[in-house]
């Protein structure tokens, strides 16, 4: 066992966090909340050059060959500075589900846009049920002369508003069980039909509701297997639900590191505050869930990275790690006292955002049930 | 034993619902949930209130209140709270405490104008480095032959841009020994000149203020209790209230709400199993916050101690993890949907689960925060010594 | 609204106070604990002696004519004391049952006999499952020749290996629905067919297994109605459980007060431990516990007194206290440290009892699904 | 990064575990469940143990260990408790502290002695005055030509009866400015004139012992490190075995027990159904604790730091609250069946959740308290100021 990272790691780290110390400030953060985009083109331009959004990608389309840990690292700095815009959404969302199961044509076209900084990609999941189950998946793709065209309604897609592509998920065959009719068509954004519509959510992060009226496609755009790849947008949504805990595991180190800073310095009754033994266990356990969401996430993204079935650990850490968020977040914040649920504080950015990462790729409930299953227990 | 209102109580609470009901409107409501507090609606519902003597059942009728005791007041809180109506808290917090340390002619200029809804007070205890610690307030006071000349920062006092005085906690001895001994009580009129109101924005989108104090005046006559008593005087304004709460027709009213739209929403029995068992242990906590809040507001109008001394304290301690689960537990029924703000396409219950979901901290930071709470229950209710 | 008791109130819990300081120390409880009967005849006597066992009853059969709320007081200072022996069964299971549902007969026959301490009474309810519920009851009492024959085994009875009679509920019916068809026997323990075992549990409280083999009973003895007794039985539990919260309130009460005077006295790190915050928190919450059980346990058996409904305010209470006592006995072991885990301490009898108690008359988790009944959920 | 064992430590694994599937029978799991603690079964199985170096595998070969790393203590550590196999925590807690404060003599007379199986120590810190405050134990120790002569009584010390040493804390310096400087440790032969050992049976009925000093005599060579520096040895002693214990084979066995129970007896779904997820939760803190407990042990074999320095205490804490929680649950699930004891009619189990629950509260006091870790944790793993 070795729990440190590799040398390279350790650089990619350094400069990760040095780039977003600088050009991913707060202001940026708050900035971006109440912008139509949510992200700054220029940034996205910059992180593009620096490789960043191909460094997952295979050299041969551009991409810096590096492993699932490596972007996983990096996911955790974003995290640190609550990086604003569709990194996670076009990699994790677009760019690796076309690796997964995209045809070679697909991945010469769709991949160096990607990995270029050009396209942002996002997939178009959930319904109105908010659920990650395949038969919440209502959206119907219909055949038509060869083509296909969508109806429905998707709910809470993240950075659909400025998505080039879609990655949408429908029921090619409603005849068939929930997973045996489910196709992913990969949906050009500008395609006539489409409407979207920004969620004013917790986090101001820009998910939407996307109305499919009519939409057509043409029938390369399947992405993987016709009616078949239920099975593959399981694996997409456990690899997500993994790297937004790495990301999540960002925002808690910040949140512990400012709250043992402040309580080292706060002088209330002549002594700083940190001397009480109240606010001492609030620290304590707040180190209690960072240092066991570090341990859960870097594994579950070690298996990935290394090709092991990742599965239940997944399951694991997304139900660990959202729950350890809102505690870390709660703790801080009652360990500041007023001044941190001022708007103007850097915590509220935290607390408000360790809430839409609950939500999203199932909270800490759905997670769990799995584990039930996985222990023998039938659940619904 | 008994465990009833008396007549008397049970007719005050069914006047007040019953003007709550019909006078608490629309405006008034949305005023109340805005980010600015009090405005022209509430400001005419409460003079309205005060004209029925409903705002301060408890004071001495020759002072615009009806003479009732603590449960009266506890009534009132309910009937307010659950009507989404104002709630002139501070003032009544002022009046309690001038009732006890006011001179008669303090009693006179000020209660009346605060029963009759005429007069706001806003609370100025907190400063950036007197928070729990609140003895170690530095805005300075000094005396200028009939006047104090006031200078010096308060910091999250919520009323002060509404309100027409300032219940100032100010040092007038930056030399006493214990730095509690220094303190002095002053009424200000946020009018004077030298004052500057600053709002501060919490994260639930609440507006409170930060006030600045430049060389401002103050008559010797609106200071309240003895020079450098003014620890005595904050004292009996947070403690000499009595009672504790009780009633909780609000949080029960927003348990409703809950059951009713998992329901009519989440009618997939098999997943949403963990729901009522939840709900009722709520519930539960919630029922028994009340009675524990009643219990203490009872022996405070019999003026006997409760047993262990523990009285409304308590109550409020578990009432305050009670409304944190509660909200956690709301925003987990309502899902991804629970994250959607007021004005957002799909929003459940108008966003007010969301509302309160970020105002939650508030409510254990705020008015002492709970470790204080906790320190004041472990050394005077349960007799624990001090470091 | 009064929250103190009356005169006679304060003198009923003074003077039963005084008695049981004397009577009742911890060394008896601990002898009772490897005691065969599990109580002291003598005691029991002295109690008849006092008007206890008859306290609730009214003075035409020779009791008291007290209230349940006097009943309440009484057994929060038994609860105090930890006072053993078979008051509960017998008040609480045999002589209140047969007040409320009894024919005149049985009332003469059987409340003289209780209240003059000859006569032990206990209720064989519960079954294998272990449940509060109509279809867990599933010993059978057939007709016979204008008699009935009673079949089954029986599970966790107090007392029952020194009761004098049992109120035996038994399936009169098994066409019916399961709430139509029990009935409710008077059967003399010492009925040919009737066999005991003393269980070994954590309260050492003399749970039995009782083994009901072909007994006969006489029609007369049927208590109220034939096959329609279910509501008195769940009316009966209810009581039951206010009176046992009483009990637990009682304990909690000397949990929390040794707790206070340990802490108050023992020195560490030259300081009395009550100095530290997590003490002092833990105190404070085991006084919401005290507090939060005192108010809903009084308020429900004030409904009970009053001639109130008590069937929601049971739930609560047994819900709410089940989990107080748990956490009132667990935070008062942790602020003692080391000394409160030995067999010789005093905390480990209420530890023990705190779970006994915790179970006995359905458990929290019981009652919470009684509760959502109540605010509208369906609930298996 | 990388999660997986050596290829040395899963060998080392696959050796204990088979050793122990088949050398620890049920006479061992009987004697290590009883009262009493070790007896002759669990002394024959700890010296061959011993015979194979699976004791002490982190110690240098040269005394007896296979010059292993942390990780390797943690498998044995884990293979032991999930064999219910006799644990000689103790002795090997005084070797670490032997290895780093001892000196050659003393090293080479105990180690190789403790790694066959052949010595064993009983810790001797707590007093009746001294708990969590270990530095103010007050059994006096006087110099006396070549031996020192102890008086005074020691407390809760578990191995006490089955050990034939006694690892001492004793105060040799009552003047002391800082308590914890009037210090110093003895090893003791505890079949020394003068000693009396007497039993204290806790609730869960195990049993630890009280020890009392009457002018027991002991040779000065059997102080460890300087006299006055007993506090030095004893902090090498808690923490200076380093690494964070990691695998929870046991507890996991345990998790897996009461599923298969729950699928076989609470066939209930509807009522039961709060159980799976319940499990799950506790699988999921188990199975956390166990990465980060594993995390640690690496990081210390490497000898370097943890972020945060919180290490194996962390990790240890998470543990001691999944082990409360789990058999609070573990009785629920039993329902009444839980409060049935060893050997009732009815039990089930064998009453062994029964018996884990009883004994729950030592796990969160013993070995210092929770609070004290908390504590160490607070100010030397953040940094956070002490009073």
């Amino acid at each position: 066992m070795d729990p440190r990272l590799s040398e390279e790691q350790e650089i990619l780290r350094k400069s990760a966090r040095d780039f977003l110390t600088e050009k991913c400030p707060k202001s940026l953060v708050r900035e971006m909340e109440n912008d139509e985009k949510g992200y700054s083109p220029q940034l996205w331009q910059e992180i593009a050059a620096l490789g960043w959004t191909g460094l997952v990608f295979p050299e041969k389309y551009g991409g810096g060959g590096m492993s699932f840990l490596d972007l996983s690292i990096l996911l955790e700095e974003m995290g640190r500075v609550l990086f604003p815009g569709p990194f996670f959404s076009t990699v994790l969302l677009g760019g690796l589900p076309i690796l997964d199961i995209g045809s070679e044509e697909q991945k010469e076209k769709y991949l160096p846009e990607i990995i270029s900084g050009k396209a942002i990609f996002t997939m178009a999941l959930t319904e109105a049920s908010g659920k990650y189950t395949a038969s919440s998946v209502k959206a119907k793709a219909t055949a038509d002369n060869g083509n296909y065209v969508i109806n429905g309604t998707k709910l809470f897609i993240p950075d659909a508003h400025v998505a080039d592509y879609f990655l949408c998920v429908a029921r090619t065959d409603d005849k068939a069980k929930s997973e045996d009719g489910i196709t992913i068509f990969i949906v050009d954004a500008k395609s006539p039909g489409i409407s979207k519509t920004v969620l004013k959510t917790i986090a101001r992060d820009k998910q939407c509701e996307v109305v499919f009226k009519d939409v057509k496609v043409p029938r390369e755009n399947i992405l993987g297997k016709l009616n078949q790849v239920w099975g593959e947008v399981q694996k997409i949504i456990e690899r997500a639900a993994i790297a937004k805990c790495c990301e999540m595991l960002g925002g808690m180190e910040v949140v512990l590191d400012m709250t043992v800073a402040y309580v080292k310095e706060r002088i209330q009754f002549d002594v700083p505050v940190g001397v009480f033994q109240a606010i001492q266990h609030h620290c304590v356990y707040m180190l209690v869930d960072v240092e066991g969401s570090r341990a859960t996430a870097y594994e579950a993204a070690w298996r990935v990275s290394t090709g092991r079935p990742y599965s239940s650990e997944a399951a694991i850490t997304k139900a660990w790690v959202s729950d350890a968020y809102q505690r870390v977040v709660a703790l801080g914040t009652q360990s500041h006292g007023g001044v941190s649920i001022m708007e103007d504080h850097d915590m509220p950015l935290y607390y408000r955002r360790a809430k839409a990462a609950e939500l999203t790729f199932g909270d800490a409930r759905f997670h769990r049930k799995t584990v039930a299953r996985k222990l023998g227990f039938e659940v619904a | 034993m008994d465990f009833e209102l008396t007549p008397e109580e049970k007719a005050f609470q069914k006047e007040i619902r019953e003007f709550l009901d019909k006078e608490c409107n629309e405006n008034v409501v949305a005023e109340t949930l805005s980010m600015e507090g009090e405005g022209p609606y509430s400001k005419e519902l409460l003079r309205k209130m005060g004209a029925n003597r409903l705002l301060t059942p408890r004071w001495p009728v020759e002072y615009g209140g009806r003479g009732m005791g603590a449960m009266a007041e506890a009534i009132k809180v309910d009937e307010i709270n659950s009507h989404h109506a104002p709630f002139p808290l501070d003032g009544v917090e002022v009046g309690n405490a001038l009732l006890i340390c006011g001179n008669e002619e303090q009693k006179k200029r000020f209660l009346p104008g605060i029963a009759r809804g005429d007069i706001e007070f806003a609370l100025g205890y907190s400063e950036p480095d007197a928070g729990s610690d609140v003895a170690s307030v530095q805005l300075r006071a000094v005396e200028d032959r009939d006047e104090f000349i006031l200078n010096g920062q308060k910091i999250y006092n919520t009323e002060a841009h509404f309100s027409d005085y300032h219940w100032l906690l100010t040092r007038t001895d930056p030399s006493a020994e214990k730095k509690h001994r220094g303190l002095s009580l002053f009424m200000v009129d946020l009018k004077s000149p030298g004052i500057t109101i600053r709002p501060l924005i919490t994260s639930a989108g609440l507006r409170t203020n930060e006030v600045f104090y430049e060389d401002v005046r103050v008559p010797k006559e609106n200071m309240v209790g003895e020079k450098n008593g003014g620890w005595t005087v904050i004292m009996n304004a947070l403690y000499g209230g009595g009672g504790g709460g009780g009633l909780a027709t609000g949080t029960k009213r927003v348990i409703d709400t809950l059951v009713k739209y998992a329901l009519e929403e989440k009618q997939d029995a098999d997943e949403n199993q963990w729901i009522p068992e939840t709900m009722a242990g709520l519930y539960i906590r919630t029922h028994v916050g009340e009675l524990m809040g009643l219990r203490a507001t009872a022996f405070a109008d019999l003026n006997v101690s409760p047993p262990y001394g523990g009285g409304g304290a308590v109550s409020r301690l578990l009432g305050g993890d009670t409304r944190r689960l509660l909200y956690n537990t709301a925003m987990q029924i309502l899902g991804p949907y629970g994250q959607l703000a007021k004005d957002s396409k799909w929003v459940p219950l108008n966003g007010e689960i969301l509302r309160e979901y970020m105002d939650a901290p508030r409510w254990t930071i705020v008015h002492g925060s709970q470790e204080i709470q906790k320190l004041v229950i472990a050394t005077r209710g349960l007799g624990l010594p001090r470091r």
